[in-house]
């Protein structure tokens, strides 16, 4: 179901859940990928080479942005308003094509990627959209079950998994709710719930905690933290200057569509 | 057991947009009750047309004294019927004797006939074609007239006029069902269109989680197919109502003849349903494609 | 001022919506080009039987030696003439005399007549009602019959059967233009139905930043009176072009009567505009109330 | 075309434009309306007598809330995710009812009032949606110029209006862009600026920074300022703990419902 060159990065079937309700640590004896000298042989998770994207109306999106991240790393992207962290996340869906330059995910060419490929790349890659994209005629359960059907789980796995999820991010008791019965918290909240679900080896989160009150955004971020301590590799776009100063991660920094700064262990800037 | 996961997927989603959905049921309706009744009208008409072609007979009238100076012998006479015989255009043919027309005659004009010498009128042969377009062959298989026969008369104006009333009627609603089912295939895909462009962000959410073209368009189509069927059997119901409950009521106050068929409604019934399916689904299908390129 | 802040709106709208006022517009064309053909057929065959029963009067005929004994006067055909001269049903008539009857009769039958000792037929009125379904009532003013009338007939059984068909292919046609004048308001309404229905957030959001519901209503309407406008108009086109291009191509072969007449296109056609725009902006209307109770 | 007893908090005609543009020393001079002492005649802008809100599956909302807003105060909105911040929004604007309670907005009880008037009501309360509710077929101009246009502005007047708060949201160039053109800190700011037109006496704002970085966020609190020292009485419903704290305004704190903290110069909490 799942392309190797990804799955693989998922080393037993089971690490992502256990580290989802583990205690930390357990994960924390183990090797942590997110230090690229412990992988040297493995090919990076992400690569934008030179990456221009042009809006129709001459709208430079992104000028030759150029970086790379390895498998494992956890990456803030922040800038302001308009900068072009969006654009970079709707690259690496193909939900766009870029302008000029390469991307490559997981080891393939985006631009060679065949459009019979993309559903598989898309399951691979969980991400949070900034405006949420639930599908707004069904409850926050089948919101999330979504993303497990159209990969072919059988209904007793989506039994198990959608109500743990939920439960994880709070909304155990919210789950025969519709998108517009539920606060914008809480349908981010479901949006989180279903980029997880199924475990990619890839999270791309564009401002997972931007309608999340403080301690509900740290309960997310600790949830990132420990997937991300299990091998997945995670990108987030966030404005949360606090939390990006807190947790001295690598941070690439965007302005006006260009790559501004790139920091092993930045802050907000 | 994917199949499983689309229907109920099918089902979801009628229930969910439940005000589209009845809008596609009515339009289906509405498409498939008009095109019924329109063939439903048109086969009636047809057959009556047919029916009215039945008087168009090919008369064979054989010599008198009066008009060839001598009455025509049994001979001569049996010599036409082989003639007739052999014909494969023809269908069946009557004798009418010089008695049995006078007898008609007398009937018709009782003043003419009951000063009349002796019977001035002659045999002849009443020849039904198997088809009424044959009349004009028929006729012309006997010309030049056998030894005997005086001549052979086809209403060759009423023939033409008939003929042609038939065929434009014909032409008409053949013409008719062809803009009725352009105009409903129409009408119903517009439906569609609308009903899928008002969830076009819906669709687009679906591919950017990762479902494959054929993962957002199966349900889809499964749910055109399900109105399209919910609507077409509606519309035949409506039909089967309307023949049941008001052709009786025209068809009493005319004494129609009995050769004049109602059409064949379980075939009508079978083509509507299936033409709404197939628009259904492919109407959804078709339109999704648009929306599927993310 | 604020009419031209409308207008504005509604083409912006149409202009943005381009999908869902395109399906709106076939919409009412199809809608209105079926109505449209279907009025036309149905005057035209009205037409054609009115011109049928045109067949129908009433035979008025007088005494003859051979069957009362003795030739009705001057006088007494005289008598009958002022009371048909007075009797408002008749429209006109017209004297056969004996003679005439007689040419009409040698025309027919030669054989017959050529050996007739004496013109054994009588004179005549051929009474033409005002409308057709006098028949009977002429025919029963002259019951009893007058002094000098033989017998007064006016086919019975045909006229009966014409009438009763002209009726029922009246009613068809009435009952069948409801049908299609309810179907394509429903499939009108329909349309406008779905189309507002995907842009409901679109109003809810107008209503919640301060706009009162005519100000919402105002554009969308006038969105409907336009789309209504351009579909009928090209429905009244269409039927223009199936008038000149396909009617003569029909009637051509048809050697139809001078009096059966053409519908009254002009007149048609505005009931199908003023309908479209009606329904167009009313169905807009109705619909939005239910999206603006925010 | 205003109601009186709402457009009275605006003395002058221009004074909200005034102050938007105008340096802060200018407005300082004037009466401070945000002090209640200064306007103790003045009938209080919004009043919520124990109201409660219950949506239809038996989930309270609101629980017997009981504040008083005075006139040109400055209030935040606090509490985690689905404590019932947006429902305070809603009610204001008339969009939902109570289940029970009354709620007063410029001396109007909004249970009074008649279906004809909400337009009007709606008008006078600038509001920063959530979801932003932009009209998705329609430009960030046209946006903005549809909050104008339906109080009746003309032509001119907006073409005068429209581009002018554009350009102080830092829209200048993104006129043009329809919605989905725009990145999501932009569908924000024309939400704002939309708000903001009509120098409405009332301004809610429902997390109105959530998607916009730190800087441009800090110039948008400002300009809420500038706004609040005209006289327009400001409630901004916030996750942003730093901003809260800094600012040391009036701060209502929600917890499933019930108002759990009503300080004069609160903190986030
Ligand atoms: N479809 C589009 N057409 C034209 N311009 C666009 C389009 N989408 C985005 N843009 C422009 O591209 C720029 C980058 O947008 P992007 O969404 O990537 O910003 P962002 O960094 O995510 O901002 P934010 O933090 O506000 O979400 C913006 O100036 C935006 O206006
Ligand atoms: N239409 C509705 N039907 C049922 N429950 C609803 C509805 N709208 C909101 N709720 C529930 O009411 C509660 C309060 O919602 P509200 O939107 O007011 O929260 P909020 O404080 O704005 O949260 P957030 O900070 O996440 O935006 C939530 O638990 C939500 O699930
Ligand atoms: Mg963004
Ligand atoms: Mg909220």
């Amino acid at each position: 179901m799942q392309e190797a060159d990804l799955t693989e990065q998922l080393e037993q079937p089971g690490a992502a859940t256990a580290a989802l309700n583990g205690d930390p640590a357990e994960s924390a004896t183990a090797v942590d990928p997110a230090d690229p000298a412990a992988a040297p042989s493995e090919a990076p998770m992400i690569v934008f080479e030179a990456v221009t994207k042009v809006y129709d109306p001459n709208v430079v999106a992104l000028r030759e942005a150029s970086f790379v991240i390895e498998k494992g790393e956890f990456v803030f992207l922040v800038g302001p308003s308009g900068s072009g962290k969006s654009t970079i996340m709707r690259l690496l869906l193909k939900e766009l094509d870029p302008t000029d330059g390469r991307i490559i995910v997981g080891g393939r060419e985006l631009a060679r990627l065949r459009r019979s490929k993309v559903p598989m790349l898309r399951r691979n890659l969980g991400c949070v959209f900034q405006d949420f994209k639930l599908l707004t005629d069904r409850t926050a359960y089948d919101n999330v079950a979504y993303a497990l059907k159209v990969q072919g789980d059988s209904k007793t796995q989506i039994r198990a998994k959608v109500p743990e999820i939920l439960a994880l991010v709070g909304l155990g008791s919210k789950m025969t709710n519709v998108p517009h019965e539920l606060s914008g918290g809480e349908q981010q909240r479901v949006s989180i719930a279903r980029a997880f679900v199924n475990h990619p080896p890839l999270l791309i989160c564009d401002e997972p905690t931007g309608n999340l009150d403080p301690d509900t955004s740290v309960g997310i971020m600790q949830l990132l933290y420990r997937i991300n301590r299990t091998g997945t590799t995670v990108v987030m776009a966030t404005h949360d200057r606090e939390m990006v100063d807190k947790m001295r991660k690598r941070v690439i920094a965007l302005e006006e569509g260009v790559v501004v700064r790139d920091e092993r262990r930045g802050g907000y800037g | 057991m994917r199949a499983r996961l689309f229907v109920t997927e099918a089902f979801r989603s009628i229930a969910a947009n439940l005000s589209t959905s009845v809008a596609a049921v009515m339009t289906v309706l509405i498409g498939m009750f008009l095109l019924g009744l329109f063939i439903a009208l048109g086969s009636w008409v047809i057959s009556w047309t047919n029916h009215v072609k039945k008087d168009l007979v090919v008369d064979v009238y054989f010599c008198t004294e009066l008009t060839c100076g001598t009455e025509a012998t049994t001979k001569e006479i049996n010599a036409v019927k082989l003639q007739l015989d052999q014909n494969p255009d023809v269908k069946s043919y009557k004798f009418v004797s010089k008695d049995d027309a006078w007898e008609e005659m007398k009937d018709r004009f009782p003043e003419l006939t009951e000063n009349a010498p002796r019977n001035p009128l002659p045999a002849s042969y009443e020849v039904i074609p198997e088809d009424a377009d044959q009349v004009q062959a028929i006729a012309a298989s006997l010309q030049p007239p056998p030894v005997g026969v005086e001549t052979v008369k086809y209403g060759e104006k009423k023939a033409e006029r008939v003929l042609q009333v038939a065929k434009i009627i014909g032409g008409i609603f053949l013409v008719g069902s062809l803009i009725l089912l352009v105009a409903s295939t129409i009408l119903i895909a517009n439906t569609i269109r609308l009903s899928i462009f008002s969830r076009r962000r819906e669709i687009e959410v679906m591919k950017l989680v990762g479902a494959s073209n054929w993962f957002v368009r199966a349900p889809f189509m499964l749910e055109g197919l399900l109105c399209g069927l919910a609507g077409s059997i509606l519309a035949v119901v409506l039909l089967l109502l309307a023949k049941e409950l008001a052709l009786p009521g025209i068809m009493g106050r005319i004494e129609s003849p009995g050769d004049i068929q109602a059409w064949n409604f379980p075939v009508v019934a079978l083509i509507l349903i299936v033409m709404s399916l197939l628009v259904g689904a492919f109407g959804s299908g078709i339109t999704l494609r648009r929306f599927l390129r993310i």
